[in-house]
Protein backbone atom coordinates (compact mmCIF):
# COMPACT_ATOMS: atom_id res chain seq x y z
CA UNK A 1 0.00 0.00 0.00
CA UNK A 2 0.83 3.98 -0.51
CA UNK A 3 1.47 5.98 2.47
CA UNK A 4 2.03 9.90 2.56
CA UNK A 5 4.24 10.58 5.63
CA UNK A 6 4.59 13.58 7.15
CA UNK A 7 7.66 14.73 9.59
CA UNK A 8 7.40 17.86 11.94
CA UNK A 9 9.61 19.72 14.26
CA UNK A 10 13.03 18.23 15.23
CA UNK A 11 12.66 15.35 13.45
CA UNK A 12 11.57 17.26 10.41
CA UNK A 13 15.01 19.11 11.01
CA UNK A 14 16.92 15.72 12.01
CA UNK A 15 15.85 13.69 8.52
CA UNK A 16 15.80 17.25 6.24
CA UNK A 17 12.61 15.82 5.03
CA UNK A 18 9.07 17.52 5.84
CA UNK A 19 6.76 14.91 4.04
CA UNK A 20 7.57 11.46 1.35
CA UNK A 21 4.91 9.07 -0.17
CA UNK A 22 6.04 5.51 0.72
CA UNK A 23 5.11 1.99 -0.44
CA UNK A 24 4.15 -0.03 2.84
CA UNK A 25 4.10 -3.59 2.77
CA UNK A 26 3.78 -4.42 7.03
CA UNK A 27 0.53 -3.33 8.85
CA UNK A 28 0.56 -1.29 11.58
CA UNK A 29 2.48 2.05 12.55
CA UNK A 30 4.89 0.00 14.43
CA UNK A 31 6.11 -1.53 11.16
CA UNK A 32 6.59 1.44 9.37
CA UNK A 33 8.64 2.79 12.20
CA UNK A 34 10.77 -0.16 11.83
CA UNK A 35 11.11 0.37 8.20
CA UNK A 36 11.66 3.67 8.85
CA UNK A 37 14.80 2.81 11.07
CA UNK A 38 15.83 0.45 8.82
CA UNK A 39 17.23 3.20 6.87
CA UNK A 40 20.12 3.39 9.60
CA UNK A 41 21.68 7.06 10.70
CA UNK A 42 19.63 9.93 11.82
CA UNK A 43 16.55 7.80 11.02
CA UNK A 44 17.78 5.01 13.47
CA UNK A 45 18.73 7.31 15.66
CA UNK A 46 15.40 9.43 16.14
CA UNK A 47 13.12 6.90 16.13
CA UNK A 48 15.15 4.04 18.38
CA UNK A 49 13.34 2.42 20.74
CA UNK A 50 13.96 5.08 23.89
CA UNK A 51 13.26 7.98 21.80
CA UNK A 52 9.85 9.64 22.30
CA UNK A 53 8.06 10.19 19.11
CA UNK A 54 4.10 10.71 18.66
CA UNK A 55 2.50 8.98 15.51
CA UNK A 56 -0.77 10.24 14.32
CA UNK A 57 -2.68 8.70 11.16
CA UNK A 58 -5.23 10.65 9.65
CA UNK A 59 -4.58 13.01 11.98
CA UNK A 60 -5.51 11.81 15.15
CA UNK A 61 -2.51 10.65 17.39
CA UNK A 62 -2.91 6.66 17.84
CA UNK A 63 -0.55 4.14 19.95
CA UNK A 64 2.30 2.18 17.94
CA UNK A 65 -0.11 -0.68 17.18
CA UNK A 66 -2.53 1.02 15.56
CA UNK A 67 -3.22 -0.73 11.79
CA UNK A 68 -2.58 1.93 9.01
CA UNK A 69 -5.24 1.86 6.08
CA UNK A 70 -4.04 2.50 2.12
CA UNK A 71 -3.73 5.80 1.30
CA UNK A 72 -3.32 6.67 4.95
CA UNK A 73 -1.57 10.13 6.22
CA UNK A 74 0.36 9.23 8.72
CA UNK A 75 2.74 12.17 10.93
CA UNK A 76 5.67 11.13 13.21
CA UNK A 77 6.57 13.98 15.33
CA UNK A 78 8.11 15.09 18.54
CA UNK A 79 5.75 15.38 21.57
CA UNK A 80 3.93 18.63 21.13
CA UNK A 81 4.77 21.80 22.99
CA UNK A 82 2.17 24.63 22.06
CA UNK A 83 -0.12 27.09 24.44
CA UNK B 1 -17.85 28.47 18.96
CA UNK B 2 -14.50 29.69 17.68
CA UNK B 3 -11.47 27.96 16.85
CA UNK B 4 -8.86 29.76 14.78
CA UNK B 5 -5.20 29.53 13.96
CA UNK B 6 -3.31 32.51 12.73
CA UNK B 7 0.04 34.11 12.63
CA UNK B 8 -1.72 37.92 13.54
CA UNK B 9 -2.14 39.01 16.95
CA UNK B 10 -5.39 38.44 19.09
CA UNK B 11 -7.39 41.18 20.79
CA UNK B 12 -9.07 39.34 24.09
CA UNK B 13 -10.92 42.46 24.83
CA UNK B 14 -13.14 41.75 21.45
CA UNK B 15 -13.16 38.16 21.73
CA UNK B 16 -14.90 38.16 25.27
CA UNK B 17 -16.96 41.02 23.90
CA UNK B 18 -18.09 39.24 20.73
CA UNK B 19 -19.01 35.99 22.79
CA UNK B 20 -21.24 38.29 25.41
CA UNK B 21 -22.72 40.44 22.43
CA UNK B 22 -26.33 40.53 22.77
CA UNK B 23 -26.76 37.64 25.56
CA UNK B 24 -28.10 37.81 29.13
CA UNK B 25 -27.70 34.44 30.07
CA UNK B 26 -23.95 34.48 30.85
CA UNK B 27 -23.56 34.37 34.21
CA UNK B 28 -19.48 33.99 33.92
CA UNK B 29 -16.52 34.38 31.16
CA UNK B 30 -13.21 32.58 32.14
CA UNK B 31 -9.87 33.49 30.39
CA UNK B 32 -6.68 32.48 29.62
CA UNK B 33 -3.82 34.12 27.34
CA UNK B 34 0.00 32.30 27.06
CA UNK B 35 2.48 34.78 26.20
CA UNK B 36 6.18 34.13 25.26
CA UNK B 37 8.54 34.85 28.18
CA UNK B 38 11.78 35.90 27.53
CA UNK B 39 13.46 33.13 29.84
CA UNK B 40 13.04 29.33 29.49
CA UNK B 41 15.11 26.66 31.12
CA UNK B 42 17.32 29.05 32.64
CA UNK B 43 18.43 31.00 29.53
CA UNK B 44 17.01 34.09 27.24
CA UNK B 45 15.03 33.59 25.03
CA UNK B 46 15.03 36.34 21.87
CA UNK B 47 12.43 34.81 19.90
CA UNK B 48 10.17 31.56 19.03
CA UNK B 49 9.29 30.02 16.29
CA UNK B 50 5.79 28.15 16.22
CA UNK B 51 5.24 25.18 13.98
CA UNK B 52 2.02 23.24 13.41
CA UNK B 53 -0.02 20.86 11.59
CA UNK B 54 -2.29 22.33 9.28
CA UNK B 55 -5.58 20.34 9.06
CA UNK B 56 -4.88 17.88 12.02
CA UNK B 57 -4.71 21.47 14.35
CA UNK B 58 -7.73 22.37 13.81
CA UNK B 59 -9.09 19.17 14.23
CA UNK B 60 -7.20 18.43 17.57
CA UNK B 61 -8.34 21.87 18.95
CA UNK B 62 -12.65 21.23 18.25
CA UNK B 63 -11.73 17.63 19.19
CA UNK B 64 -10.61 19.39 22.83
CA UNK B 65 -13.54 21.92 22.63
CA UNK B 66 -15.95 19.28 22.17
CA UNK B 67 -14.76 17.28 25.00
CA UNK B 68 -15.13 20.12 27.44
CA UNK B 69 -18.52 20.08 26.06
CA UNK B 70 -19.37 17.44 26.75
CA UNK B 71 -18.13 17.67 30.07
CA UNK B 72 -19.64 21.03 31.64
CA UNK B 73 -22.81 22.76 30.39
CA UNK B 74 -21.01 25.47 28.01
CA UNK B 75 -22.34 28.56 26.44
CA UNK B 76 -19.54 29.51 24.16
CA UNK B 77 -15.82 28.73 23.73
CA UNK B 78 -13.12 30.80 21.76
CA UNK B 79 -10.14 29.04 21.31
CA UNK B 80 -7.01 30.94 19.32
CA UNK B 81 -3.52 29.60 18.86
CA UNK B 82 -1.04 31.77 17.07
CA UNK B 83 2.15 30.27 14.35
CA UNK B 84 5.10 31.98 13.36
CA UNK B 85 7.65 33.61 14.61
CA UNK B 86 6.67 35.58 17.96
CA UNK B 87 8.58 38.18 20.69
CA UNK B 88 8.72 37.61 24.02
CA UNK B 89 5.58 39.74 25.74
CA UNK B 90 3.73 38.36 22.83
CA UNK B 91 0.39 36.26 23.39
CA UNK B 92 0.51 32.79 22.04
CA UNK B 93 -2.81 31.46 22.87
CA UNK B 94 -6.25 32.56 24.01
CA UNK B 95 -8.57 30.55 25.68
CA UNK B 96 -12.50 31.94 26.66
CA UNK B 97 -15.28 30.04 28.12
CA UNK B 98 -18.53 31.00 28.67
CA UNK B 99 -21.45 29.69 31.31
CA UNK B 100 -24.15 29.75 33.80
CA UNK B 101 -21.54 29.91 36.58
CA UNK B 102 -18.17 30.27 37.21
CA UNK B 103 -17.14 26.77 38.19
CA UNK B 104 -18.01 24.87 34.98
CA UNK B 105 -16.03 28.14 33.36
CA UNK B 106 -12.92 28.08 35.35
CA UNK B 107 -13.02 24.33 34.80
CA UNK B 108 -13.50 23.94 31.07
CA UNK B 109 -10.94 26.67 30.38
CA UNK B 110 -8.47 25.11 32.42
CA UNK B 111 -9.34 21.48 30.77
CA UNK B 112 -8.81 23.05 27.55
CA UNK B 113 -5.56 24.34 28.26
CA UNK B 114 -4.18 21.53 29.55
CA UNK B 115 -5.44 19.15 26.66
CA UNK B 116 -4.19 21.49 24.35
CA UNK B 117 -0.27 21.47 25.92
CA UNK B 118 -0.43 17.72 25.14
CA UNK B 119 -2.76 17.24 22.27
CA UNK B 120 -2.78 19.41 19.76
CA UNK B 121 0.26 19.42 17.38
CA UNK B 122 2.04 22.85 18.01
CA UNK B 123 6.08 22.85 18.50
CA UNK B 124 8.33 26.08 19.84
CA UNK B 125 11.50 26.49 18.57
CA UNK B 126 13.67 29.52 20.71
CA UNK B 127 16.41 31.42 19.61
CA UNK B 128 19.17 31.70 22.51
CA UNK B 129 22.38 32.93 22.39
CA UNK B 130 23.47 30.12 22.14
CA UNK B 131 21.59 29.28 18.73
CA UNK B 132 18.49 27.46 17.99
CA UNK B 133 16.52 24.81 20.45
CA UNK B 134 13.38 22.91 20.13
CA UNK B 135 11.55 23.43 23.16
CA UNK B 136 11.13 19.50 25.13
CA UNK B 137 7.81 18.71 26.34
CA UNK B 138 7.32 18.99 29.92
CA UNK B 139 6.19 16.15 32.53
CA UNK B 140 4.20 18.48 34.53
CA UNK B 141 1.92 19.50 30.87
CA UNK B 142 1.19 15.32 30.96
CA UNK B 143 0.34 15.51 34.83
CA UNK B 144 -1.53 18.78 34.47
CA UNK B 145 -3.67 16.75 31.59
CA UNK B 146 -3.82 13.45 33.47
CA UNK B 147 -5.33 15.38 36.02
CA UNK B 148 -8.95 14.92 34.36
CA UNK B 149 -9.01 11.58 33.66
CA UNK B 150 -8.88 10.38 37.06
CA UNK B 151 -12.02 12.63 38.29
CA UNK C 1 -1.82 45.38 42.04
CA UNK C 2 -4.75 47.34 41.24
CA UNK C 3 -8.10 47.50 43.35
CA UNK C 4 -11.18 49.49 41.94
CA UNK C 5 -14.50 49.86 43.38
CA UNK C 6 -16.75 51.56 40.61
CA UNK C 7 -20.12 52.45 38.92
CA UNK C 8 -18.71 52.38 35.80
CA UNK C 9 -18.18 49.58 32.97
CA UNK C 10 -14.45 48.17 32.61
CA UNK C 11 -12.97 47.26 29.33
CA UNK C 12 -11.36 43.41 30.05
CA UNK C 13 -8.53 43.97 27.17
CA UNK C 14 -7.32 46.93 28.46
CA UNK C 15 -6.92 45.76 32.05
CA UNK C 16 -4.97 42.61 30.56
CA UNK C 17 -2.96 44.66 27.99
CA UNK C 18 -1.72 46.96 30.99
CA UNK C 19 -0.73 44.07 33.50
CA UNK C 20 1.51 42.81 30.74
CA UNK C 21 2.84 46.29 29.01
CA UNK C 22 6.30 46.69 28.32
CA UNK C 23 6.60 42.71 30.86
CA UNK C 24 8.75 39.81 29.13
CA UNK C 25 8.26 37.57 32.20
CA UNK C 26 4.61 36.47 32.34
CA UNK C 27 3.57 33.18 31.08
CA UNK C 28 0.20 33.22 31.51
CA UNK C 29 -2.93 35.36 32.45
CA UNK C 30 -6.04 34.17 33.31
CA UNK C 31 -8.98 36.22 33.95
CA UNK C 32 -12.57 36.39 34.83
CA UNK C 33 -15.38 37.95 34.17
CA UNK C 34 -18.69 38.03 35.99
CA UNK C 35 -22.66 39.00 34.10
CA UNK C 36 -25.62 39.99 35.11
CA UNK C 37 -28.02 37.32 33.98
CA UNK C 38 -31.41 37.81 33.15
CA UNK C 39 -32.72 34.88 35.24
CA UNK C 40 -32.21 33.74 38.83
CA UNK C 41 -33.30 31.29 41.00
CA UNK C 42 -36.02 30.34 37.91
CA UNK C 43 -37.57 34.49 37.44
CA UNK C 44 -36.44 36.97 35.19
CA UNK C 45 -34.67 39.71 36.87
CA UNK C 46 -34.87 43.16 34.47
CA UNK C 47 -32.31 44.73 36.30
CA UNK C 48 -30.41 44.71 39.63
CA UNK C 49 -28.38 46.89 41.89
CA UNK C 50 -25.16 46.35 43.90
CA UNK C 51 -24.59 47.74 47.10
CA UNK C 52 -21.28 47.79 49.07
CA UNK C 53 -19.74 48.60 52.06
CA UNK C 54 -17.21 51.47 50.89
CA UNK C 55 -13.76 51.46 52.99
CA UNK C 56 -14.30 48.03 53.97
CA UNK C 57 -15.16 46.94 50.79
CA UNK C 58 -11.62 48.00 49.71
CA UNK C 59 -9.71 46.27 52.73
CA UNK C 60 -11.76 43.50 52.03
CA UNK C 61 -10.50 42.81 48.02
CA UNK C 62 -6.98 43.67 49.29
CA UNK C 63 -6.95 41.12 51.80
CA UNK C 64 -8.02 38.43 49.27
CA UNK C 65 -5.33 39.55 46.86
CA UNK C 66 -2.64 39.59 49.93
CA UNK C 67 -3.94 35.85 50.23
CA UNK C 68 -3.50 34.89 47.15
CA UNK C 69 -0.27 36.41 46.60
CA UNK C 70 0.91 34.74 49.64
CA UNK C 71 -0.49 31.34 48.26
CA UNK C 72 0.85 31.41 44.95
CA UNK C 73 3.81 33.28 43.04
CA UNK C 74 2.00 35.85 41.33
CA UNK C 75 3.55 38.64 38.93
CA UNK C 76 0.10 41.14 39.12
CA UNK C 77 -3.49 41.09 39.85
CA UNK C 78 -6.44 43.29 39.19
CA UNK C 79 -9.71 43.01 40.64
CA UNK C 80 -12.39 44.98 39.36
CA UNK C 81 -16.49 45.35 40.89
CA UNK C 82 -18.81 47.54 39.68
CA UNK C 83 -21.43 49.08 42.42
CA UNK C 84 -24.78 50.58 41.14
CA UNK C 85 -27.83 49.87 38.83
CA UNK C 86 -26.91 47.25 36.15
CA UNK C 87 -28.90 45.45 33.48
CA UNK C 88 -28.71 41.95 32.31
CA UNK C 89 -25.67 41.53 30.12
CA UNK C 90 -23.53 43.91 31.73
CA UNK C 91 -20.18 42.98 33.37
CA UNK C 92 -20.11 43.22 37.08
CA UNK C 93 -16.78 41.94 38.19
CA UNK C 94 -13.07 41.47 36.49
CA UNK C 95 -10.19 39.61 38.16
CA UNK C 96 -7.05 38.97 36.26
CA UNK C 97 -4.43 37.06 37.60
CA UNK C 98 -0.48 37.46 36.05
CA UNK C 99 1.84 34.45 36.42
CA UNK C 100 4.93 33.14 35.45
CA UNK C 101 2.80 29.24 34.82
CA UNK C 102 -0.94 28.79 34.35
CA UNK C 103 -1.28 26.46 37.19
CA UNK C 104 -1.06 29.30 39.80
CA UNK C 105 -2.92 32.10 37.32
CA UNK C 106 -5.68 29.83 37.22
CA UNK C 107 -6.00 28.59 41.02
CA UNK C 108 -5.08 32.42 42.60
CA UNK C 109 -7.91 34.07 39.71
CA UNK C 110 -10.42 30.96 40.96
CA UNK C 111 -9.44 31.29 44.71
CA UNK C 112 -10.08 35.48 44.40
CA UNK C 113 -13.21 35.00 42.95
CA UNK C 114 -14.16 31.72 45.21
CA UNK C 115 -13.56 34.07 48.26
CA UNK C 116 -15.01 37.44 46.92
CA UNK C 117 -18.13 35.65 46.98
CA UNK C 118 -18.17 34.83 50.43
CA UNK C 119 -15.85 37.89 51.91
CA UNK C 120 -16.55 40.94 50.12
CA UNK C 121 -19.29 43.31 51.30
CA UNK C 122 -21.64 43.66 48.20
CA UNK C 123 -25.26 42.68 47.86
CA UNK C 124 -27.44 42.32 44.81
CA UNK C 125 -31.20 43.30 44.86
CA UNK C 126 -32.68 41.87 41.89
CA UNK C 127 -35.73 43.79 39.94
CA UNK C 128 -38.47 41.46 38.91
CA UNK C 129 -42.14 41.40 37.79
CA UNK C 130 -42.92 40.56 41.05
CA UNK C 131 -41.08 43.26 42.81
CA UNK C 132 -37.73 43.98 43.82
CA UNK C 133 -35.83 41.11 46.21
CA UNK C 134 -32.71 40.79 47.91
CA UNK C 135 -30.73 37.97 47.02
CA UNK C 136 -29.78 35.10 49.09
CA UNK C 137 -25.97 33.77 49.77
CA UNK C 138 -25.46 30.54 48.18
CA UNK C 139 -24.54 27.87 50.13
CA UNK C 140 -22.58 26.66 47.13
CA UNK C 141 -20.41 29.70 47.64
CA UNK C 142 -19.59 29.11 50.84
CA UNK C 143 -18.58 25.38 49.66
CA UNK C 144 -16.23 26.72 46.98
CA UNK C 145 -14.32 29.17 49.34
CA UNK C 146 -14.08 26.35 51.66
CA UNK C 147 -12.53 23.99 49.51
CA UNK C 148 -9.26 26.22 49.84
CA UNK C 149 -9.12 25.77 53.77
CA UNK C 150 -8.75 22.00 53.42
CA UNK C 151 -6.20 22.08 51.04
CA UNK D 1 -18.66 53.38 75.17
CA UNK D 2 -19.97 55.13 72.27
CA UNK D 3 -20.06 52.72 69.13
CA UNK D 4 -20.88 54.09 65.12
CA UNK D 5 -23.31 51.11 63.87
CA UNK D 6 -23.88 50.87 60.18
CA UNK D 7 -26.76 48.68 58.39
CA UNK D 8 -26.55 47.38 54.49
CA UNK D 9 -28.71 45.73 52.35
CA UNK D 10 -31.70 44.06 53.59
CA UNK D 11 -31.50 44.96 57.02
CA UNK D 12 -30.84 48.71 55.93
CA UNK D 13 -34.31 48.09 54.59
CA UNK D 14 -35.69 46.27 57.09
CA UNK D 15 -34.69 48.93 60.02
CA UNK D 16 -35.22 51.82 58.06
CA UNK D 17 -32.14 53.12 59.02
CA UNK D 18 -28.33 52.94 57.41
CA UNK D 19 -26.10 54.40 60.02
CA UNK D 20 -26.64 55.75 64.12
CA UNK D 21 -24.62 56.44 67.19
CA UNK D 22 -25.05 54.05 70.05
CA UNK D 23 -24.28 54.12 73.55
CA UNK D 24 -23.18 50.71 74.60
CA UNK D 25 -22.30 49.59 77.70
CA UNK D 26 -21.44 45.64 76.77
CA UNK D 27 -18.14 44.07 75.97
CA UNK D 28 -18.85 41.77 72.62
CA UNK D 29 -20.57 42.09 69.41
CA UNK D 30 -23.02 39.44 71.16
CA UNK D 31 -24.02 41.58 73.50
CA UNK D 32 -24.74 44.66 70.86
CA UNK D 33 -27.09 41.94 69.13
CA UNK D 34 -29.60 41.33 72.03
CA UNK D 35 -29.17 45.00 72.92
CA UNK D 36 -30.40 45.67 69.65
CA UNK D 37 -32.94 42.80 69.92
CA UNK D 38 -34.51 44.36 72.85
CA UNK D 39 -35.60 47.34 71.00
CA UNK D 40 -38.44 44.73 69.69
CA UNK D 41 -40.44 44.72 66.36
CA UNK D 42 -38.12 44.41 63.02
CA UNK D 43 -34.49 44.53 65.20
CA UNK D 44 -35.74 41.18 67.33
CA UNK D 45 -37.52 39.39 64.34
CA UNK D 46 -34.46 39.82 61.88
CA UNK D 47 -31.52 39.67 64.64
CA UNK D 48 -33.23 36.23 66.41
CA UNK D 49 -30.62 33.31 66.99
CA UNK D 50 -31.52 31.73 63.84
CA UNK D 51 -31.75 34.50 61.89
CA UNK D 52 -28.21 34.73 59.56
CA UNK D 53 -26.65 38.12 59.57
CA UNK D 54 -22.55 39.29 59.66
CA UNK D 55 -21.16 41.66 62.06
CA UNK D 56 -18.27 43.65 61.14
CA UNK D 57 -15.90 45.71 63.84
CA UNK D 58 -13.66 48.43 62.30
CA UNK D 59 -14.61 47.03 58.81
CA UNK D 60 -13.29 42.89 59.52
CA UNK D 61 -16.11 40.50 59.76
CA UNK D 62 -15.77 38.58 63.19
CA UNK D 63 -17.61 36.17 65.33
CA UNK D 64 -19.71 37.16 67.98
CA UNK D 65 -17.97 36.66 70.89
CA UNK D 66 -15.06 39.48 69.60
CA UNK D 67 -14.88 42.35 71.97
CA UNK D 68 -15.70 45.99 70.65
CA UNK D 69 -13.41 48.99 71.55
CA UNK D 70 -14.78 52.01 72.38
CA UNK D 71 -15.91 54.04 69.14
CA UNK D 72 -15.68 51.13 67.09
CA UNK D 73 -17.71 50.85 63.70
CA UNK D 74 -19.22 48.51 63.75
CA UNK D 75 -21.46 47.19 60.85
CA UNK D 76 -24.23 44.50 60.36
CA UNK D 77 -25.40 42.95 57.38
CA UNK D 78 -26.59 40.27 55.74
CA UNK D 79 -24.68 37.18 54.25
CA UNK D 80 -22.86 38.98 51.10
CA UNK D 81 -23.77 38.14 47.38
CA UNK D 82 -21.54 40.35 45.15
CA UNK D 83 -19.28 39.55 42.26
Amino acid sequence: MTLRILYFARLRERFGLAEETLDFSGATAADLVRQLQARGGVWAENLAAGRTFRVAVNQEIVALDAPLPDHAEVAIFPPVTGG
Amino acid sequence: MRIRVQNEAFDLGAEVDAMRAGRTDIGAIASFVGLARDMNEGSGVAAMTLEHYPGMTEKALAKLVDEACSRWALLDVTVIHRVGRLLPGDPIVLVAVAGQHRGEAFAACEFIMDYLKTQAPFWKKEETVDGERWVEARASDDAAAARWTDS
